[in-house]
Formats: structure tokens, sequence, C-alpha cells
């Protein structure tokens, strides 16, 4: 889990999420509306800033894609808006108490876009195919540890996994296909409320209202444009044109540019902003230097500069959203001081100064100004860092995977699950471009996740945090608040802890 | 040689070397296309299985020689992020592209034609002045600015047409013109600009030529002096420029596209030069070589089919 | 003359330029000089003479060794020059001095005359900075101009003042050999008459031989030992100035003197207007080349190409009729 | 000849400036031009480069280049004031009633419209004829200058023509619609003289079939001299002789003339050098007072530096403008007195 | 404009790159003469330092243009045949590869900063430069002078540098001065696509990019940089004009 995709320079990073309970809306826009009533039909047209990668919910990995689709797939189970899992195309599930068979029962009566029911074969063929059962490749590494699907009936269908994963159920939101059909990436189909109608690159996504939809009273509107446009310039202007009707994650500057006219949605997003540090790289490799760093680096300031102040100061991987995982309190740690991270640099060695480079995403407008005032305030205690803009392209296959950087700096999109989140930090995991590596630290992680006991687990996701925090392995910036801009006369906007958009509960106001 | 033969022949071999280029390029730049398309939460295996599915683990000279066998065919291939066919994605990228070439072009030839004609005429006056300084100030404003400027004066302040987006002209063809209009005088600022120099000094210097005088000696009237001896001979040259202007367009339309949020072939470069996505920009950067080349051979054609001192041979 | 040694022996020179493609793509050429063959002897001047176009300045930059021939040879001094090694190639330069047509495009515009003057010099690496100094002064003494003119930029000076320039250059190597190619066609008479006693002076001075490019039969009259007449790229007539005036003997001559403009109103001659135009030199007339045009023409004349030949003392002729 | 004694050009005094239009820092290219050509005379203007014969010719027509204007004087053509002539006015007596040829045949064609279009938009314009009947009168021009195959020339370019065929060209299409009076400035300095010939005897024989006056502008005395009826010979602006052929070349007076006259290449002259005239024409605005002349005269007094030259009679018909000439006719008048 | 980037050398009212939260968005002021952006920093200094930048990358990046396309051009033009053809056609090729194309690779072998982005510009610039050079060259071969300067026995490379050159370099400098505005308005335009000049240095084009998001809150962070632009560019076309006029060799 992590960054997201190429494309706009879209006001905060890329990735949403959000704390299910006190920030879903905020109060003021909904005095707007006491008089006005839902009603149904209508279109609406929203600003995504990227093509979606694939069609095929399987083959996909983009978080941009998932924003779209979200409305067209369901997995046996679904997120809800608090990040709790809900029964969907199933409509109850069993886990055995050594962990390792799944049993889901299917909801009666669930049809996909093409008309036909949902059965157990569909299930089984779904799972086996993010199994990889023909290629022996998974198209998902999670569906690696699943041993067997069965179909026990019609309606009810059996997994058994070779071992325990505790954050096992979390993939069950994987999407449910019609078995046999060959046609996924072109003309999907799938089970929500919305139906996907067609897809012009670079232009957009339209889906439709599914009439069959089996929640009562949802979908609101008949049709859904989703407009591709990666410039953040254009879409506030085709906004404000009335173009377009919502403008989600719009930064909080342009909010500033739009005026009263429009109704916001804000709240924290499931989402870290860090600036990490090459480990096996002098000087990053002496904790005292990262430590300095941390000391020098005026979050606050950042937060007000960048996000307007809007944004959640952080003090590890974990965002306040996760609230039962997190760790309070470690957003203090570092709090500014010069003086101390002077010294420091000095015990560390290097009183002269050093240079180095932050190297950050071109396309990610918010990375790159913070990017701008860390250097200025690293500048502060002796540091001189340039920046190097590189291209998205180039971020991913160079510093993310060839881990060939020494500060870098990227949002972290959060997960429902907090194994998810921490075992990016794991020292074998494929993706720890920190370079971070503590056996200490693996431990922990490796027992979480099969930690049967909840609170035990939650415990251990708490002490991980510390020792990132410790450790300091990077610094842990903001979880920058996630906005929405939308037409005064729609409503009903649902915000996510995912980086999704729930189109089934936005309606007009009449 | 024949003329045509040898243009023929530097045009494939000019075509060439822009693929060679484009595939330099391609081997010299850093990024992986599985990866770019799939993101940061993608895990190996679905890049793997991506890779292995559109060939990128293939060495790039593969993948090139591949895909260069298959274009001598005219099969471009298939894009790698949209697993669709170049030529179709081309395809249906090429009439906002076109469109806003050609419109500009005519709004070029109809505002700067006269405006030249009219500096020329008043060669020292006020009225050259004011237009020679507004030519200067066009082709100085930096095209992207200028973009914006005229959203904000004509989609948000006077609200005449759309700010963004493009309506194709087979659904509303109407519609389709309200949204290319803005585009399209964003690109023609600064060809009107130049156009206008252009004829204006063209002008300037046929009428100073003895041919002129010639038709004044035969009793001519100014007008028909003008019109019809020296624009002819002003505008062959004017007409070159015009089709590089044009070629320029179609190779470059990228800052407009990006500013209007239009679907056309820059902003697909952009996204396939992001995404890695090395059959789509070969495909892409053929085409629009092609497209400058074709022109600028048609330019060179054209020229000297309108000036009977040169020939075809 | 015949008794003494050549300078220059031209032997069948011919020059084609590629001029484009016919119907089918092949190459067509313009035939610019075609076979022709003649002497020049040491302290002699020799015109040539004829209408635009018939390969006059081709013929003279093939001697001045500024393009390579087609076919043919030209002999110098006993040594062919076009297989000199570079070396002597340079210093054949030094011998061969050229004289341009028109005074305003020969001499660049970014440099000052001094620097124009001393740059054969320092090509050759002819004394020092200052002896080369003194050589331009002397020169541009020489051609009638005082010292200051060596600061000045070629756009400062008056037609006749740069065709000085452009002698007194050829001259700074003191060559043996010129080639002036219509030096005084482009200036006005009086100021024609100063250069054209100036090259005659020069001529004196230096001892020189040349090669007179020019259409103009007065002047050419005037200066030339002898007289080569082309056309349509062969020489058609070659003699002695005087004998060539008294007694043209190429219709083509015939015409070409018919033609000049009387001196006083009084003496009006009768005049050979000749029909029609010249031929393409890429398709010349079959035969003799001037058939097309020629008032005595024979069906004979179409057929045969005359060969020049002797008619007379010291004197050629290429025409079957004399 | 055809020369018949009323005037049909008469031009008094014209004064020609090169300036910008404010009038500040003007500088005179022509002074004091007088001239007159009578019906089917042609009139031989000579001077070196520079001395402003086309500038008269080019005054005449009215097509003074910019920043040229006419300051002074008049010019009446077959009674008509032209100094003060509207463009309208000046659209029936150009093409119509006088034509002009110019030195340059190449660049006085427009080159992308065909020989028949460039020669029928005259016709047409005067002769008010159809498109068919102007392009029939248009080959009859061309076969009148000697051009065979016509109807195939209308259809071609200018280019695809030699120098000699571009000029006859101009010919034609000067006299397309008869014109009274035919200027050709410099017609054949850019022709070979075997083409020249033939040109000058085509003027030569439309002059004496249709009676066209002409003012045949050249620096080639020779050309002069086989052409004309009477020469004017011009220095710096303004003319310093006018007489007969005969006359100037016979006798000329004016020291220019005799220099101009002597430094020509002649045969007779070989072996010993040519005469000369040291210096060169003073561009406009060198010219001081006094005879423009003086510094390259020869005979030059002290008188010639002050006070203005006029041109007086030396003969019939033949007048001089010298300080010394009109000097030694004085003494003459003394002593014949 | 010059003086400008003179004066950035040794003053500017603030440090272009310091931040100050307190200050954001500050409308023009006598503290602030242009006022200040969203990082609260001073525009007057970042234009200041941003012209040096301007100039920096107009001066290189047409350095190398003029350089490249001399060489190039010098050598199609004067030997002709088979070298200008092979010459040319690799110029047509480059002229005709979407330039974007080319400034990413260059951008992303070597990494995006100053140099590289003038690198970038500086080579985009070749093909057209060296066909004015070419033209000029092939225009100039034929010319007495040059025959001239050839029957006095010059060398080939005296004979283009020192006869044909400087003739043509009325056409080239105007070219030169045309091209610097052309550069400018590329860095600007790369900056604004962000991949020119890397932050926080300041260039009127990343200025400008970063403007164009606070349009209505902060009008005069937008107009500065494009004013700047657009009168840079004005003052090179005038200048070329200029020399165009003066230059002419007959005139
Ligand atoms: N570089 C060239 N390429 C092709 N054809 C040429 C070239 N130079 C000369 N010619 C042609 O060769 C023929 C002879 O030309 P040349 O210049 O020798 O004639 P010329 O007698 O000197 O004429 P002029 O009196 O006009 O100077 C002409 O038909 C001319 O068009
Ligand atoms: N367009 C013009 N603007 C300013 N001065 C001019 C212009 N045309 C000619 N002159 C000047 O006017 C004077 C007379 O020029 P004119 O053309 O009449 O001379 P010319 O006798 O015809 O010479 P040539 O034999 O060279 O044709 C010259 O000194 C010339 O420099
Ligand atoms: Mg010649
Ligand atoms: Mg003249």
């Amino acid at each position: 889990n992590g960054g997201s995709e190429s494309g706009g320079n879209s006001g905060a990073g890329n990735t949403a999420s959000q704390k299910p309970e006190d920030h879903s809306t905020d109060g003021k826009e909904d005095k707007g509306s006491d008089e006005k009533k839902p009603s149904y039909g209508g279109e609406v047209v929203m600003v995504v800033p990227q093509d979606p990668d694939y069609l095929d919910p399987h083959m996909s990995a983009a978080s941009g894609t998932l924003e779209m689709m979200f409305n067209v797939f369901e997995g046996l189970l679904k997120s809800n808006e608090k990040g709790e899992l809900q029964p969907a195309v199933a409509s109850s599930y069993d886990i055995s108490e050594d962990g390792l068979t799944y049993t889901f029962k299917l909801r009666e009566g669930v049809k996909f876009h093409n008309g036909n029911d949902v059965t157990a074969e569909d299930v089984q063929y779904s799972i086996e195919r993010l199994m990889g059962k023909d290629t022996g490749q998974p198209l998902k590494t999670a569906f690696a540890n699943v041993e067997s699907v069965t179909t026990i009936n019609a309606q009810t269908v059996e997994l058994k996994l070779k071992q325990n994963d505790v954050s096992f159920l979390s993939f069950m939101t994987n999407a449910i296909l019609p078995a046999g059909y060959d046609k996924h990436n072109e003309a999907p189909i799938g089970t929500g409320p919305f139906k996907f109608v067609e897809y012009s690159p670079n232009q957009r996504v339209v889906i439709a209202k599914n009439e069959d939809y089996y929640v009562e009273g949802v979908p609101y509107l008949d049709k859904v444009e989703f407009r591709i446009m990666p410039d953040g310039e254009s879409s506030l202007l085709a906004l404000k044109a009335g173009e377009v009707d919502i403008y989600p994650r719009i930064g909080d500057e342009r909010i500033a540019e739009l005026g009263d006219g429009f109704r916001y949605v804000d709240g924290m997003q499931n989402m870290v902003q860090l600036m990490t540090m090459n480990i096996t790289r002098k000087p990053f490799d002496d904790v005292k230097v990262r430590q300095a760093i941390n000391y020098a680096v005026d979050v606050d300031s950042i937060i007000e500069l960048i996000a307007n102040g809007k944004g959640t100061k952080l003090g590890s991987n974990m965002s306040p959203v996760m609230d039962k995982y997190f760790q309070e309190g470690l957003e203090n740690t570092y709090n500014v001081n010069i003086e101390k991270a002077k010294e420091l640099l000095k015990e560390a060695g290097y009183e002269d100064g050093i240079t180095t480079t932050i190297s950050v995403p071109s396309n990610y407008k918010f990375h790159v100004d913070t990017a701008q005032v860390i250097a200025d305030q690293l500048s502060q205690v002796g540091i001189k860092a340039e920046i190097e803009m590189v291209e998205w392209a180039v971020w991913l296959e160079r510093i993310y995977k060839g881990r060939d950087y020494n500060m870098t700096i990227i949002g972290l999109t959060g997960k429902l699950d907090p194994h998810e989140v921490l075992v990016r930090y794991v020292s074998d995991y494929k993706a720890n471009f920190y370079n971070y590596v503590n056996p200490a630290y693996d431990k922990l992680i490796n027992d979480a996740k099969v930690e049967l006991d909840d609170s035990k687990r939650v415990e251990l996701y708490k002490e991980a945090q510390k020792i990132l925090t410790q450790d300091a392995v990077a610094v842990y910036i903001m979880d920058p608040n996630f906005t929405i801009a939308m037409d005064k006369a729609l409503d009903g906007y649902k915000l996510y802890p995912l980086y999704v958009q729930d189109m089934s509960s936005i309606h007009y106001l009449k | 040689m024949h003329y045509l033969w040898r243009r023929s022949v530097s045009l494939i071999v000019t075509l060439l070397l822009v693929m060679m280029l484009t595939f330099i390029v391609f081997r010299i730049i850093p990024g992986n296309p599985a990866l770019t398309i799939l993101g940061m939460n993608a895990d190996e295996h679905q890049i793997a299985a991506l890779e292995a599915k559109l060939g990128t683990d293939k060495p790039l000279l593969e993948q090139f020689t591949k895909w260069m066998k298959g274009a001598a065919t005219g099969n471009l291939g298939e894009s790698l992020k949209f697993a669709r066919p170049v030529s179709e994605l081309i395809w249906n990228r090429l009439p906002v592209t076109l469109s806003i070439a050609v419109l500009s072009m005519l709004m070029t030839a109809v505002i700067a034609v006269p405006l030249g004609i009219a500096a020329a005429r008043a060669r020292g006056k006020l009225l050259d002045l004011i237009i020679s300084s507004l030519t200067q100030l066009g082709m100085a404003v930096p095209s992207f600015w200028m973009g914006i400027l005229l959203v904000l004066l004509f989609g948000l302040m006077l609200k005449l047409f759309p700010t963004s987006g493009y309506i194709p002209w087979s659904e509303d063809p109407l519609g389709a013109l309200r949204s290319l209009f803005l585009p399209a005088l964003a690109v023609s600022i600064p060809q009107i600009a130049v156009v206008v120099r252009y004829l204006r000094t063209t002008l300037i210097e046929q009428l100073e030529l003895d041919y002129v005088r010639t038709g004044y000696s035969k009793g001519l009237r100014k007008s028909i002096v003008i019109y019809k001896h020296v624009l002819k001979n002003a505008l062959i040259p004017v007409i070159t420029v015009m089709g590089l202007l044009f070629a320029d367009v179609l190779g470059g339309s990228l800052i407009v596209e990006q500013i209007y949020a239009l679907p056309g072939m820059g902003r697909l470069l952009i996204s396939s030069i992001g995404a890695r996505d090395f059959p789509l920009v070969q495909g892409l950067v053929l085409f629009t070589a092609l497209i400058v080349i074709v022109i600028n051979f048609t330019v060179d054609i054209l020229y000297r089919l309108l000036d009977p001192r040169i020939s075809l041979k | 003359m015949p008794t003494r040694d050549a300078l220059i022996e031209v032997r069948g020179l011919t020059k084609r330029y590629p001029s484009g493609s016919g119907k089918w793509g092949a190459s067509q050429y313009v035939h610019a000089v075609n076979d022709v063959s003649f002497r020049i002897y040491p302290g002699e001047t020799l015109g040539l003479v004829g209408e635009s176009g018939c390969g006059k300045s081709t013929t003279g930059d093939m001697l001045a060794n500024l393009i390579a021939p087609s076919a043919g040879e030209i002999v110098y001094d006993g040594r062919s020059i076009h297989n000199h090694a570079s070396k002597s190639a340079k210093q054949l330069r030094k011998e061969i001095g050229v004289v341009f047509q028109d005074p305003y495009s020969s001499l660049n515009p970014r440099h000052r005359i001094g620097s124009i003057l001393q740059e054969p010099l320092r090509i050759h690496r002819e004394g020092s900075a200052e002896e080369r100094l003194r050589a331009a002064r002397d020169m541009l003494e020489l051609v009638g101009l005082d010292e200051s003119y060596a600061a000045r930029y070629p756009n400062e000076l008056s037609g006749g003042q740069r065709q000085r320039i452009g002698i007194a250059r050829a001259l700074m190597l003191k060559p043996r050999f010129i080639v002036a190619d219509e030096p005084v066609s482009a200036l006005d008479v009086s100021v024609q008459a100063q250069i054209v006693n100036l090259l005659q002076d020069m001529q004196k001075r230096f001892s020189l031989t040349t090669l007179f490019v020019s259409h103009d039969m007065n002047v050419v009259q005037l200066i030339s030992d002898r007289i080569a007449v082309m056309y349509l790229g062969r020489v058609v007539e070659i003699a002695p100035a005087a004998e060539l005036f008294r007694q043209p003997q190429h219709p083509y001559t015939q015409a070409l003197l018919s033609a000049i403009p009387a001196d006083m109103p009084s003496q009006k001659r009768e005049r050979i207007v000749l029909e029609g135009e010249v031929p393409s030199p890429i398709h010349p007339p079959s035969g003799c080349t001037f058939h097309t045009r020629c008032r005595h023409a024979t069906s004979a004349c179409k057929e045969q190409a005359p060969v020049l030949r002797e008619a007379g003392e010291g004197r050629l002729v290429s025409c079957i009729l004399t | 000849m055809y020369t018949s004694d009323a005037s049909l050009l008469e031009i008094n005094q014209l004064h020609v400036d090169i300036g910008d239009r404010k009038g500040r820092k003007t500088r005179r290219v022509l002074e004091n031009v007088s001239l007159s050509v009578r019906h089917g005379e042609k009139l031989g203007i000579v001077g070196e480069s520079g001395c402003g014969k086309s500038m008269t010719a080019l005054s005449i027509m009215g097509l003074l280049p910019r920043g040229t204007a006419i300051s002074g004087g008049t010019i009446s053509f077959r009674g008509k004031e032209l100094t003060s002539m509207k463009e309208e006015g000046w659209e029936s007596v150009r093409g119509r009633e006088m034509a002009m040829i110019f030195q340059d045949p190449l660049s006085s064609l427009n080159p992308v419209l065909t020989i028949g279009e460039q020669l029928t938009e005259g016709i047409r314009l005067h002769l008010g004829l159809s498109r068919r009947e102007a392009r029939a009168h248009a080959s009859a021009m061309l076969q009148k200058v000697g051009m065979a195959r016509a109807r195939q020339l209308l259809d071609e370019y200018p280019h695809r023509l030699s120098g000699g065929m571009r000029q006859r060209v101009m010919i034609a299409m000067a006299l397309a619609c008869s014109p009274k009076l035919l200027i050709a400035d410099e017609p054949t300095t850019a022709l070979d003289v075997t083409v020249q010939a033939q040109i000058l005897e085509l003027m030569k024989r439309l002059n004496e079939t249709e009676g066209t006056a002409m003012i045949l502008i050249s620096h080639d005395l020779g050309v002069i001299a086989e052409m004309c009826d009477r020469v004017a010979v011009m220095y710096a602006g303004e003319i310093v002789e006018i007489g007969t052929v005969e006359q100037l070349f016979a006798s000329p007076r004016h020291p220019y003339t005799v220099a101009l006259m002597n430094a020509r290449p002649r045969p007779d002259r070989k072996g010993s050098p040519l005469a000369t005239i040291p210096g060169k024409v003073p561009a406009p605005g060198e010219r001081d007072s006094g005879c423009s002349f003086r510094e390259r005269c020869a005979s030059a007094a002290s008188a010639c530096g002050s006070g203005e030259s006029l041109l007086l009679p030396a003969g019939k018909g033949h007048e001089v403008r010298c300080l010394l000439v009109e000097r030694r006719r004085e003494e003459l008048q003394v002593a014949y007195a | 404009m010059l003086m400008m980037a003179i004066v950035s050398l040794f003053y500017t009212p603030y440090d272009p790159n310091a931040m100050n939260a307190k200050d954001k968005f500050l409308s023009p002021s006598w503290s602030h003469l242009l006022g200040t952006d969203n990082f609260g920093r001073d525009i007057l200094s970042r234009i200041l330092q941003g012209s040096r930048t301007a100039f920096y990358v107009g001066f290189l990046a047409v350095g190398i243009g003029l350089s490249g396309g001399i060489v190039i051009g010098a050598a199609a033009g004067y030997m002709g045949g088979w070298a200008d053809e092979a010459l040319m056609r690799i110029m047509d090729a480059m002229m005709a590869l979407p330039g974007i194309l080319l400034a990413l690779m260059l951008i992303a072998v070597f990494q995006p900063n100053l140099t590289n982005t003038i690198i970038a510009i500086g080579v985009m610039a070749i093909p057209g430069m060296s066909r004015i050079v070419r033209s000029g060259f092939v225009q100039c071969r034929e010319l007495p002078y040059v025959k001239a300067a050839r029957s006095i026995g010059a060398s080939h490379l005296s004979i283009m540098f020192r006869h044909i050159f400087p003739n043509i370099m009325s056409p080239v400098i105007v070219a030169a001065s045309l091209s610097f505005s052309g550069a400018i308005l590329a860095e600007a335009g790369l900056s604004y696509l962000g991949l020119g000049i890397q932050p926080p240095d300041p260039s009127w084009g990343r200025m400008l990019n970063e403007a164009q998001s606070h349009m209505s809150r902060a009008p005069w962070y937008t107009l500065a940089p494009g004013i700047m632009i657009t009168m840079t560019v004005l003052g090179f076309n005038l200048l070329a004009d200029g020399m165009r006029d003066k230059r002419d060799p007959r005139g």
C-alpha cells in the first residue's frame, strides 16, 4: 500500500481514507440543506486525475482505478465508511477456531450487471482466478496463502488457508466476477450499485445506475462520469464553470480560490506523509543524524504552509484514523529543537554540515512543496539539501524499487489492516525502501500477524510504532486532510478511510 | 533523380531516424512500464505477470525490432497501459488535435492576412505601429499564460465558452466548435503574430520590386497592383510559413491540451511517456513525425506548384 | 608568335554541369564548355568574347584552377595543372591571379582593405607582418589609392576604387598569369577607362600574361593582342585583334561585330541581326552549333561539326564554309 | 523621321528632392531639369550612374520611389499638368498615353503571372476589350515585336523566356495601347550586344511605323548615337548639355560631355591610355554652389566655384550649362559687338 | 532586464528562498513590493533571482544551440553533397521529434537541474540554428569573394570561418537573440510542466506554475512572472529586430 499513480498534481498526494467517527462531514454545509430532500435521478461529473490502469479488478493495482470501480465491483465483503468490513455478496461468514477455514454464505438475489444471479460457482471462479490457478502465479500475493476453494452448495463457499493470517479477511473485498466471462478488461461486469458503461482513454469513465442493486434505495444517481483531468488548474476552472460537479482532493489552496459557492467535505485521509532517509547510506546510517533531522524539521510549520493548517501531525507510520491501533503521543517526540539537532550532528561527527539531496516525485506538488520547506528548515542546522524532482516512473523504478536515493518524500496510503501498514519496515519486505533492518521490529510484526488475541495484537502494533519513532526511521510529517468540493445541489458524500469514491449515496437535493 | 523521388526517400530516412532516436531515448531513460502502470500498491506477482503479458521482460532491442516489423506492415501494436491497439488510440485522439490545428489555422488566415496587408500598406504610419506592437506582444506572451488568461476572460468572466473538455463533432458540432474555440485561439495568437509580421515583411519587400512599378506604369489601380500582383507573390512564402506552423501545432499541441483538458495526442504522448508505454510512444512519435514531415513535404510541393519559377524536377 | 613556347596551353577543355534530370530521371548536363583548345603566350593578352552564357567564365575559372574540368587538360608552363601535388598547387595559386567581374561582391564586405590585400601574403607565408603591411601599402599606391584606404571597408569605396583593390589583390603575389573575368563590365564609362588604363599599366609593369574575358568588343579590342570568340561552349574563331576586326571570318563573329553600336551618329554600319534565340546548352544543336541562326547555313552544317582550323596568318576559324 | 514641331512633353524647371516627409534635411536629386519632347521624336538622355536619368523618367511617369518627391517645376504632357495630377488621373495616362520599359526585364515582370495575364490586363483596362479580344490583341502585339509562337507564349511564365524575349514582351506591353510616348530606361544594358542590336532595331522600327515618341536613357553613347534625334547629357541631377545628336557628337561643348566622349574605348586609341575623368559624381546633398562638375573638370576656373551656371544656347537647339562656354561666348559677343 | 539580473547578484531585498509561515500571501506593500507567495517568500526577490536564472538559461542554452548549429550548419552548408544530406536528415528527425521527448530524455538521463535544463534547451535549438547557418553557407559558398579567397589559396577552414562566417553573422545573431527569447520561453514552459529548474531555485516559469494555483487569492503572484517573461521576450525580439535592421550588410 502506498503512494499512488502518475498524473495529476492534485492537492494532497493521492491517497485517501477517513477516520470513521468524527470527520465524515463538516457540519456547516448541512445547514443549507435543511429544507431540501434527497431526490432520485440526475447525472454527476467527477474529476479524477488519472486513467485507470486496468478495468479488470483482479489485474488492477492502482488506487485511482479502485476509486472509480469501487462502485462497480463488490467482493464477498465490502468496507463501509468507517473502514469496517461488511457482508456484501456474502450475507455472512464464519471462521474456524484455528483460523484456517473460512465459510461464506452468499446473499440471496444478488445479480451481476448482465442480469445473471451470483452463484457459488462465480465465487469459486473469482477466488481461483486471484489464486492464479491456471497459471500458478497468484494475481495478488495474499492469495498464495489459499489452499483451496470449494463450493459447498449453491449458496455456500469454503476457503482453506495454508497458514493462519489474521488480515486475510480484508482481501475478501476483492471483486466477484461472473464465471466464464472473458472480457473483464474491456466490458467489466460486477455486482455493485453502478454498472460500467464506457471508458475513453484520457477522457472519461462512465458508469450508470444498477437498477437491480440489492440494497434498497440506492443508488440515487442515474449516471456518473469520472472525467480524467490531470491538471489541477483546469479541474478547478471546470468546477467553477459548472462543467464538473465534484472535485475530490481539491487541495486547500484551491478552496480559497473557489469561495463559498460550493459544498465542502473534509477529513483525515488514512495517509502517512513522510520523508524517508536511506539508512544504508552515510550519513543516515547514524541514528543521531536521523534524529537531528527530525529535530530540525518543523512539522507544524509545514502543515501551516503546505496544508494551510489542515493536516494532522504524525510521529510514526500510522494515521490516527486507525484509532484502534494508533499509538498516541509519538508526534511530539521530536518537537523542533535546533540546538539539540546541531548537538546531535556534532556528536555524529557532522558539525561541518551535510550536503545531500531530497528526491521528490515531480507530479506531486504537495510533496514538492514540502521538500522546499524542509530544505529551507534543514539549512538552519547546516544541512544543505538540494531538491531533485524525478518523474513518477523514475521514482518508482530508481527510488522505490532500486532504493537509490538519499532522502525522499512520499505519502504512504493506509490500509484497513495495520499489518499492511507496518509490514513495510520488515527487513526482508520487498518494498522496504528505507533499508530499515531491525530484528526486534521484524519479530513484533511477524508475531502480530498470527496473534489471534485482538488486544495483544493491538499492543504489538503500538510497540512497533514506538520503535519506528525511536529509531527515527523517517521524518513522519502529517496525514493531510482530504477535502472535497462539490456543487451545492449535491449531498450525501461519504468519506472512507480508503482511496474510494462511493457514489451510491450521493444525491441531488430538491 | 526526380525531385519527388528524392524527397520521398529522404522522408523515409528521416522517419527511420526519428524512430531510432525515440528508441534510444527509451534505452536511456529509467522507468519500468509494468511498475509504472501498477504503481506502489502492486506486488511482485502482479508486476511479473504484467511484464510477461506485455512482453516488457524481453530486451528492449527485441521489443523495438518486433515493433518495427509490425509498423512496417502497418500494425502499430498494442498500448501497454491502455491495452488497446495503438492505432485505435491515436485515431481517437486525432480529431481533437487536428481540429485545433485546422481551426487555429483558419483563424490565423482570416485574421492575419488582412492585418498583414493593412500594416504593409500603412507602413510607418500609426496603424502599422499599432499592429506591429500587438504582434510583438503576441509573440512574447508565453502560450501557457495566454491560455490561462483566455480562460479567465472568456470562460470565467464572460462565460462565453467552456473552459475545458471536448465534445465530439459527431455529437454536437456547435458544442464541439465552442469547446475548441478557446484552445484554437490560444494556439493561433502567436501564429497570427508570426504570420502578420512575415506577411508584412514580404509585402514590403515585394512592394519595392520592379514588377510593381511595371504594374503602375500600365495604369493599374493601387488595389489591383496590391491584391493581384503583390499579394500573390507574397502569399507563396507565407503559405510555407503557415504550413510549418500547422505542422508545429499538430506536433506540439501539448500545452493547450493540458490547460483545456482536451483529449488530444499531446496529452496522450505525455501520459504514455510517463507510463513508459513504449509501443504507444513509438506510435505517437511515428505518427506525429509522419504528419510533420508530410506537411513539410506538401508545403514544399505546394510552394513549387504555386511558384512557376521552381519546377518539380 | 607561334615560335615561342606557350605559357598556357589548353587542350580539349570541357566542362559539364549537372542540371536536374530529364523525364525519366536521366541526368542532364549543361555543356558549358565543349572541347576548347587554345594557347596563350608569355606576355600576351588573349581576349575571350561571346554572348552571355557561352562559357567564358567557366573557361576562365578552369584556367584559374577554381573549378575542375570534366575533360581536357590545361598545361601551365609545361605542366598539367590538375595533377599537381598540393604543395605545388599552392605555388600555382601564387602564379595565377584572378580579377573578378563584380567589384561589389568579390570583396569580402567584412574585411578591411588592408587585410584583404595582405591575406594572399599571409596565406603563402610571405614576409613578416611589417613587410606585408608595407607591401599592401605599396600596392595601394600602385593602383592609385593612398594608404588611408587600408583601414576602410569595401562598402566605403566606389565601384572603380573597389575594382582597383580587386586588381591589387590579384597582383599581391606577383603572379605571371592573370585571369580577368569581365573586370570592367560593371563600371561606368569614365571609371571603365581608368581601370582599363590601370590594367594595361600593370600588364606592362609586371609583364603579365592575361586572359581577358569580356563581352564588350570595344574594350577587348583595345586591350587584347589576340581574341578568341566563343559561341555556345565552343571557340569559333581566334585571331589577332586587329585582324579579327578588320575581317571577321566566322559568320557569328561577323554578326557580333556588326552589332556593336556606332561611335558616331554618322557612321552607322550595316547590321547583321541574328534571328532567334541562343539554343539551350543542355541540348546543343547538332553539327555546327551556330547553324540554327547562321545566314549562310547549309544542310551540311547541320550534320558536320566543324573543327578549329588554320585560316590565314595566326588565325583559326571553325566553320566549314570559310 | 516622324518628328513634328508640336511639343508632346514639356518639362520645366523640375526639382526632385529626397528626404523625410516633414521636409527636413532634404537632398536635391534633380535640379532645374527642363526638357521637351516633340511628337515622334527620339530623345536620348546620357550620363554616368547616379546622375538622375532614371529619376527624370520616373518623375514623368509619376512613379517616383518612396521618399522622393517633386518639389518644384512643371511637367506638361499633351497640355495636361502631371505634377498636380491625382492618382485617378494617372490611371488613364500611364499605359495609355505614355508607357515605360525598364532596365531589368526579368524583375520588371511579375514572376507568378503568365505573360498573357500581364499583357492583357493593361489592354483590357485601357481599350475596354473582352478577355478574348484582349488575348488576340496581345498576341498580335507579340508578333509585332518579332516573337514567333505568340499564342503559346501568352501562357508562359516570364522565367522561361530569355532576356531578349522578356525585353520584347516589355516593349509589347508598353506599346499595346499605342501610347504617344515611350520612356525606355536603359532597355538594353542587361542584354548582349547581338540582342541589344535586335531590340534597338525593333524600337527604331516601331518609332518609324507608329510614330511613338521616345525617351531613351542609356549610358552607352554608342546606343544614343545610333538611336536618337536629340540628346540631353545629365550630370549630378542637372542637364549640362542638350542638342541634336550631330551637334553633340560632332561638337560637344560641355567639358563633361567631351570627357565622356573621350573615355570611350575606341580602337583608334589602342596603345595610348584612355582619357579618364578623375573623381566621382557627387552624391545628392554633396553638391555645393557653383558648377557641380568643377572638381573633376580639367578646364575649371576659379569662377566655376561660385554663382549658378545657366543652360544657355550654344547654337540652334544646342544649349550648354558651363561658365566657360558662356564666357567664351560672351567674349565672342563682345568681340563681334 | 539585464540590470535586474546584475542587481540580483549583489542584492535582493530578502533571501529569495527564506520562508515565513506568517507572511504567506501578503499583498504588495512597502516591505514586500510585489507581495509574498504561498511560502511567505518575497516575490520581488524571487523575480530578481529568477531573472538571473532566465539569463543563465538564455545565454548558455543559446551558446550551446549556436555552437552546435554553427558546426553542423557550416559543415553541411560548406561541404554540400551527401554530408549535407545526412546531417540535414538528422536535424529533420530531431525537429520532427516532439521537443518534450527530447527534453525528457536529456533530463531523465542526467537528472533534472539547471545545467541539464540548459543543455536540453540548447540541444533543442541546434536543428533550427544549423538550418540558418547552413542556408547562409549555401548562399555564400558561390559568391565571388569566396571564389576570390580560393583563388589566392585560402584553406577550407579559413574560407568557412574567416570569409563566410562573418557575413552570415547577422542572420545568425538575429536568430540567436530570437532563440534567446525562445530559450527563456522553453525554460518557462518546461518549468511550468515541472521538468525544468528545480525548486526552490526561482524560475519565472516555475513561479507561474506555482502562482496558477493561487490565482484569485494572490493575483499579483501570477502577474509578476508572466509580465516578466513577456517583457524579457519582447525585449529580445526587439533587440533582434534592431540588429536585423542595423546589421543589414547593404543598409
Ligand atoms: N555552377 C553552375 N551550375 C550549372 N550550370 C552552370 C554553372 N555555372 C555556369 N553554368 C552554365 O554554364 C553555361 C556557361 O556559363 P558561364 O558563366 O561560363 O557563361 P559566361 O559566358 O561567363 O556568361 P556571362 O557573360 O553571362 O558571364 C551557362 O549556360 C550557365 O548557365
Ligand atoms: N529610392 C531612392 N531613394 C533615395 N535616393 C535615391 C533613390 N533612387 C535613387 N536615388 C538617388 O538619386 C540619384 C539619382 O538616381 P537615378 O536612379 O536617377 O540615377 P541614374 O542616372 O538612373 O543612374 P543609373 O545609371 O545607375 O541608373 C542617385 O544619387 C541615387 O542615389
Ligand atoms: Mg561570366
Ligand atoms: Mg537608372
